[in-house]
């Protein structure tokens, strides 16, 4: 049984990854704890003495044993923010350079994307407008700017592993690298009304010919 | 003791100042708004399986009605059932009792914050019958959609065409049931530091009031930014004025701030009485003094502290600052430590323990199971900014949630309800029914949430009536049946529950008559007779020592009450 | 009627002031006077040109107010400590609030996509 | 004097109705603190707010902060009035304070017409009209803070008086300083109101 849908993007591989870390980190506390909720549990009928069972005093040993525990966990959950701390930078904080611009807004219930015109800049005169399809090339660095002008929307591409809420009254820029050609889907994740579930648009992913026939498509119609 | 009085049911169910009737109201409302729950979460969930049309006991169900069923689902089961299980039942029926006093330092206070609660939930209902229907935007209420379904050109522009929708009276609702259960917050703090018994210095509280009275302090501090909120926005929609109208100079994200410095907080003040719960049965039924007592109570304040700076994990795709998102990753990904401890603390009472799997022991250990290996390890995955990316909005996060606050309310709530029924009504409730509906409730929880889990994963997102137009993503044929494993897990949920209703009003007129101190225990309410008459105690009691003093050395009894020298 | 040990029934039983609840008076005057005086301070202040300056002497002489009436006029300072604590923990709840909030509600560039 | 002047109370010897009313400011603090914080962030963002906040009349706000100290220091004289349970007194002093209040709310609601009038509403429709769009929102802070503390202030006097007239029966003293505390709050609150609303622009 597979856990994550197909993948195509750059990061997709490395967020599943650290699932996987956070899972393993998970899975080791869960031997842990389980073994000591049910070892007690096997052994409760055994006979004891009064003095055995009372423990009062919260002495110098408990202290150690749980101090240990909780050190345990401290180190796990240390490895794990070493280990998103940089994909985090590299996905959220730093934009590379792109290749291409688009921008997404969200509107009650579509996705409006903007392609910047011929001349390959966003925000001009030229600039052609889609609803729902979204086509972009393989392996180039893609700058997106995520808007709304309603409510607030969510872009979700779930094969990309990507995700941004999209609010009216900024400009979220995020980039996106695919490396594998298909449709895929674009999803909304946020709640914004009653069309929400049927707010869905398509990307396709398509190598550069391909990609450059699709452009002049869009660029075709609007002329 | 003050001679029980008849006194007829108005008088006892509306008028009564005692804390335990008001007590028993609060949890009379709370199963009433419980079966609005869990209906709604039926005909939902029964949609996501199966389709829409035809469903039992509904009909045909709409887009917009799915909006709403769930909104409210959520808004009902978290604020309506949660917050006055495991806050005001616990709180009313034990606080006063177990501190051994009469009652709440301000009887008439508790009883308008009661009468406030059932205002609010029949404003709640009432949003039902407007002529928009019931608000569907989500029980987190985010802005723009709350403002008005269409955004920033909301065709609504009278006062009163503004003040009669489904937005306005469940805002109303909410902030009603934040006074009512800050006035109950109250209370509690007074009740707990002014009026314990002699001789009960804090450290000799039982836990389970500590926790309470935390949760009410934490609940104090994080809701206050909300209720202003709350003001705002109901503002934003009756007058039009901009506090989150982008338009406007305000800005959407504030309210998802305001909101989660309130939401997260509210976690734990469902969490935290319940834990005290567990750890109440879980000392009492293994015979053994409660492991590490300071130390539990110093990692409930740190985690409470920390709980009130890591809000923005909600948020960490919402289009937050992604530096900031850095180090409420760091604190999320901590604030798991003292809760490590705690439970950690926790078994160190069952070790050695001589348990005995009386039915709230079966709920308690059911409630630290599910909570700490579903609903906090899953914690750490969704603490992680990194992942969060892709699970946000998902039915990962669903599952975690869920795994953490159905083990609160529900299962924490069964647990203290099965342990202080002999208590409150003098009664027993039946041992096998207990059980029968402790493995149903137990078993069927968990198959519905853990096909989830996958479903998240999967990459299915939440709030979706129909998930046909993801053919590829979301209509496999294993898709399908997760869906559907999840709905018929609940509604055998349903029908489980159904056994504890019989069980619980047959045996408060029909169950065997219950002694006064049924499990052996030590905390003081075991000592008032049952059920307690007005004023609980005929003499108050004078505590000598701390509430776990089980399996004494120097004793021939396994259980040394508090008030014994 | 039973034997009651702690302060318990409502409050208006009890005896006023209560036992051992005594906390010192201070000289109402003074604080009064100082409280003015502050005031003044800030009507003052609110001339200056320098916004900064301002704006700082301003928000400190408010504190100052706001400690002076809270300790003095309401007797904080004379409370128990853990008392105090809860009360000081509100600020502490708001200082996280508004540090976290900052990044995101003010430092943002100030966008409105109008179709 | 009392011997046991330097040793605190412990929380079980103060009384429950002060310890209520100290947790319920705590509370408020918080309410009044959301708005606040809200405020001050967006007050930080757009510095187009501050011509929006020169249009508030320090003149009249420097009178109700005076008018509010002034309250503040008969109730503490009345709360000392009522440990000396001087009945004559505790009449003069909360009557002095109610009559604050008063003034306070009188001072309030010229200010109010005066801004309606030159078209500052609570809606901030008119400004909306001209085109300013983000200080609209300014004018909804202004009469939220200012209108809820207001609405403190009412609350306040009706309580205050109700105290009153049980200390005149010769019961019930120590209600006095439980009302005179959320009397301070009230005062409190508005410490801070006035240089974010008037002052600071």
């Amino acid at each position: 049984m597979n856990f994550f849908p197909e993948s195509n993007s750059s990061i997709a591989l490395e967020i599943d990854n650290l699932f996987w870390i956070i899972t393993g980190v998970v899975g080791i506390a869960t031997v842990i704890t389980l073994f000591l909720f049910v070892y007690p549990m096997i052994t409760r009928k055994k006979k004891r003495t009064k003095i055995e069972r009372y423990m009062v005093d919260f002495t110098h040993k408990h202290r150690i044993w749980l101090y240990t525990g909780m050190f345990l966990l401290l180190m796990g959950d240390l490895y794990i923010l070493v280990k998103e701390h940089s994909i985090w930078q590299r996905v959220e904080q730093e934009l590379p350079e792109p290749d291409f611009k688009i921008a997404i807004v969200g509107k009650q219930w579509m996705w409006e994307i903007i392609y910047p015109g011929p001349d390959g800049k966003l925000y001009t005169d030229d600039d052609v407008s889609a609803i729902n399809n979204l086509h972009l090339p393989v392996n180039r660095v893609i700058h997106m700017d995520l808007k709304a002008l309603d409510v607030i929307h969510s872009v979700f591409l779930p094969q990309s592993r990507f995700k941004q809420d999209v609010l009216p009254g900024r400009t979220i820029t995020r980039w996106i690298k695919l490396n594998k050609e298909g449709k895929f889907d674009i999803t909304c994740a946020e709640i914004c009304g009653l069309g929400h579930s049927m707010m869905r648009g398509n990307l396709f992913v398509e190598s550069e010919e391909e990609w450059k026939d699709s452009m002049d498509k869009i660029y075709g119609i609007k002329k | 003791m003050t001679e029980h009085k008849k006194t007829g049911f108005l008088k006892r169910f509306f008028f009564s100042l005692d804390h335990k009737d008001i007590g028993f109201q609060y949890l009379l409302t709370a199963m009433f708004m419980a079966a609005f729950g869990g209906f709604f979460v039926y005909v939902f969930r029964y949609n996501l399986a199966f389709g829409p049309d035809d469903i039992p006991l509904y009909g045909n169900l709409a887009a917009k009605e799915y909006n709403q069923l769930v909104t409210n689902h959520g808004a009902i089961m978290i604020f309506w059932v949660g917050m006055p299980m495991v806050l005001a039942v616990l709180g009313n029926f034990l606080i006063p009792i177990m501190i051994g006093t009469d009652d709440m330092a301000f009887p008439l206070l508790n009883k308008i914050s009661y009468w406030t609660f059932l205002l609010s939930c029949i404003v709640l209902l009432s949003g039902f019958l407007m002529p928009t229907g019931a608000f569907g935007g989500g029980w987190t209420m985010y802005p723009p959609l709350s403002v008005s379904d269409f955004g920033y050109n909301n065709p609504n522009t009278t006062f009163k065409a503004n003040f009669f929708t489904g937005n306005t009276f469940f805002l109303m609702a909410v902030a009603l049931e934040f006074i009512s259960m800050l006035m109950g917050g109250i209370n509690f703090i007074v009740t707990t530091l002014n009026k314990r018994a002699k001789g009960l210095s804090l450290m000799k509280l039982p836990i389970v009031v500590w926790m309470i009275n935390i949760a009410s302090l934490l609940f104090m501090f994080s809701v206050g930014p909300l209720i202003a909120g709350t003001f705002m926005l109901l503002m934003d929609i009756l007058v039009g004025t901009g506090f989150f109208d982008a338009y406007r100079g305000g800005d959407p994200i504030l309210w998802q701030h305001l909101f989660w410095f309130f939401g997260h907080p509210e976690v734990y003040v469902l969490l935290l009485p319940s834990l005290g719960v567990v750890g109440e049965i879980f000392s009492t039924f293994s015979r053994k003094p409660f492991f590490g007592y300071k130390m539990v109570i110093f990692l409930v304040l740190i985690a409470g502290i920390l709980s009130l700076v890591v809000w923005a994990h909600h948020q960490f795709v919402s289009g937050i600052d992604p530096g900031a998102a850095n180090i409420f990753s760091l604190l999320t990904i901590i604030i798991s430590i003292p809760f490590a401890g705690m439970v950690l603390a926790y078994l160190g009472t069952l070790w050695r323990g001589d348990i005995k799997f009386t039915v709230p022991m079966m709920f308690a250990l059911g409630m630290l199971a599910s909570f700490t290996f579903f609903g906090g390890f899953t914690g750490l995955h969704l603490g992680s900014n990194v992942f969060d990316i892709y699970a946000h909005d998902t039915y990962f996060v669903i599952a975690h949630f869920h795994y953490t606050l159905f083990p609160s309310v529900i299962l924490g709530g069964f647990a203290a309800i099965y342990y202080w029924y002999p208590k409150f009504s003098g009664r027993k409730l039946n041992k096998t029914l207990g059980k029968i509906h402790f493995w149903g409730t137990f078993i069927f929880f968990n198959s519905i949430f853990i096909p989830l889990f996958w479903l998240g994963l999967q990459g299915q997102h939440r709030r979706i009536f129909d998930y046909s137009n993801w053919d590829k993503l979301l209509m496999q044929p294993n898709h399908i049946m997760a869906r559907q494993i999840a709905t018929v897990s609940l509604i055998f949920l349903i029908i489980t529950q159904f056994i504890f209703l019989f069980n619980f009003f047959k045996s408060l007129y029909k169950g065997k008559v219950a002694e006064k101190n049924p499990w052996k225990s030590n905390t003081l309410e075991w000592q008032a007779s049952s059920p307690p008459g007005h004023g609980n105690f005929a003499l108050y009691p004078a505590v000598y020592r701390w509430p776990y003093d089980y399996n004494h050395p120097d004793r021939d009894t396994d259980f040394l009450p508090q008030n014994e020298k | 009627m039973s034997t009651k040990f702690h302060n318990e029934g409502l409050a208006h039983e009890v005896e006023y002031p209560a036992l051992n609840d005594y906390h010192g008076h201070p000289n109402y005057l003074k604080v009064y006077i100082t409280l003015l005086l502050l005031f003044g301070i800030s009507l003052v202040a609110s001339y200056l040109n320098n916004f900064l300056l301002m704006v700082t002497i301003v928000f400190l002489v408010s504190t100052l107010k706001a400690l002076l009436v809270i300790n003095y006029f309401m007797h904080l300072k004379w409370e128990p400590i853990p008392l105090q604590i809860i009360i000081y923990m509100a600020l502490f709840a708001l200082a996280a609030l508004i540090i976290g909030v900052y990044f995101d509600v003010t430092v943002v560039p100030r966008d409105v996509y109008t179709p | 004097m009392n011997t046991s002047i330097n040793k605190k109370p412990t929380l079980r010897d103060i009384p429950q109705a002060r310890l209520g009313v100290w947790i319920l400011i705590a509370g408020e603090f918080v309410i009044f603190g959301g708005l606040i914080v809200a405020y001050l962030l967006y007050r930080f963002r757009y510095p187009e707010w501050a011509e929006m906040a020169s249009h508030t009349n320090i003149v009249l706000g420097a009178t109700n902060t005076f008018v509010l100290l002034t309250s503040s220091y008969f109730v503490v004289k009345a709360h000392d009035a009522a440990i000396k349970k001087d009945k004559n007194k505790i009449t003069l002093y909360i009557g002095l304070t109610i009559l604050s209040a008063l003034i306070f709310l009188v001072v309030k609601i010229t200010e109010y017409s005066q801004k309606i009038h030159h078209g500052f509403t609570f809606s901030g429709k008119e400004l909306v009209e001209q085109g300013k769009h983000i200080e609209s929102t300014y004018w909804g802070f202004y009469f939220l803070m200012t209108g809820l503390h207001a609405f403190h202030v009412i609350v306040g006097a009706i309580v205050l008086f109700i105290v009153m007239m049980g200390a005149r029966k010769g019961k019930n003293y120590q209600r006095i300083e439980v009302a005179g505390l959320y009397w301070h709050m009230v005062d409190l609150i508005w410490i801070f109101l006035f240089p974010l609303l008037y002052i600071a622009n």
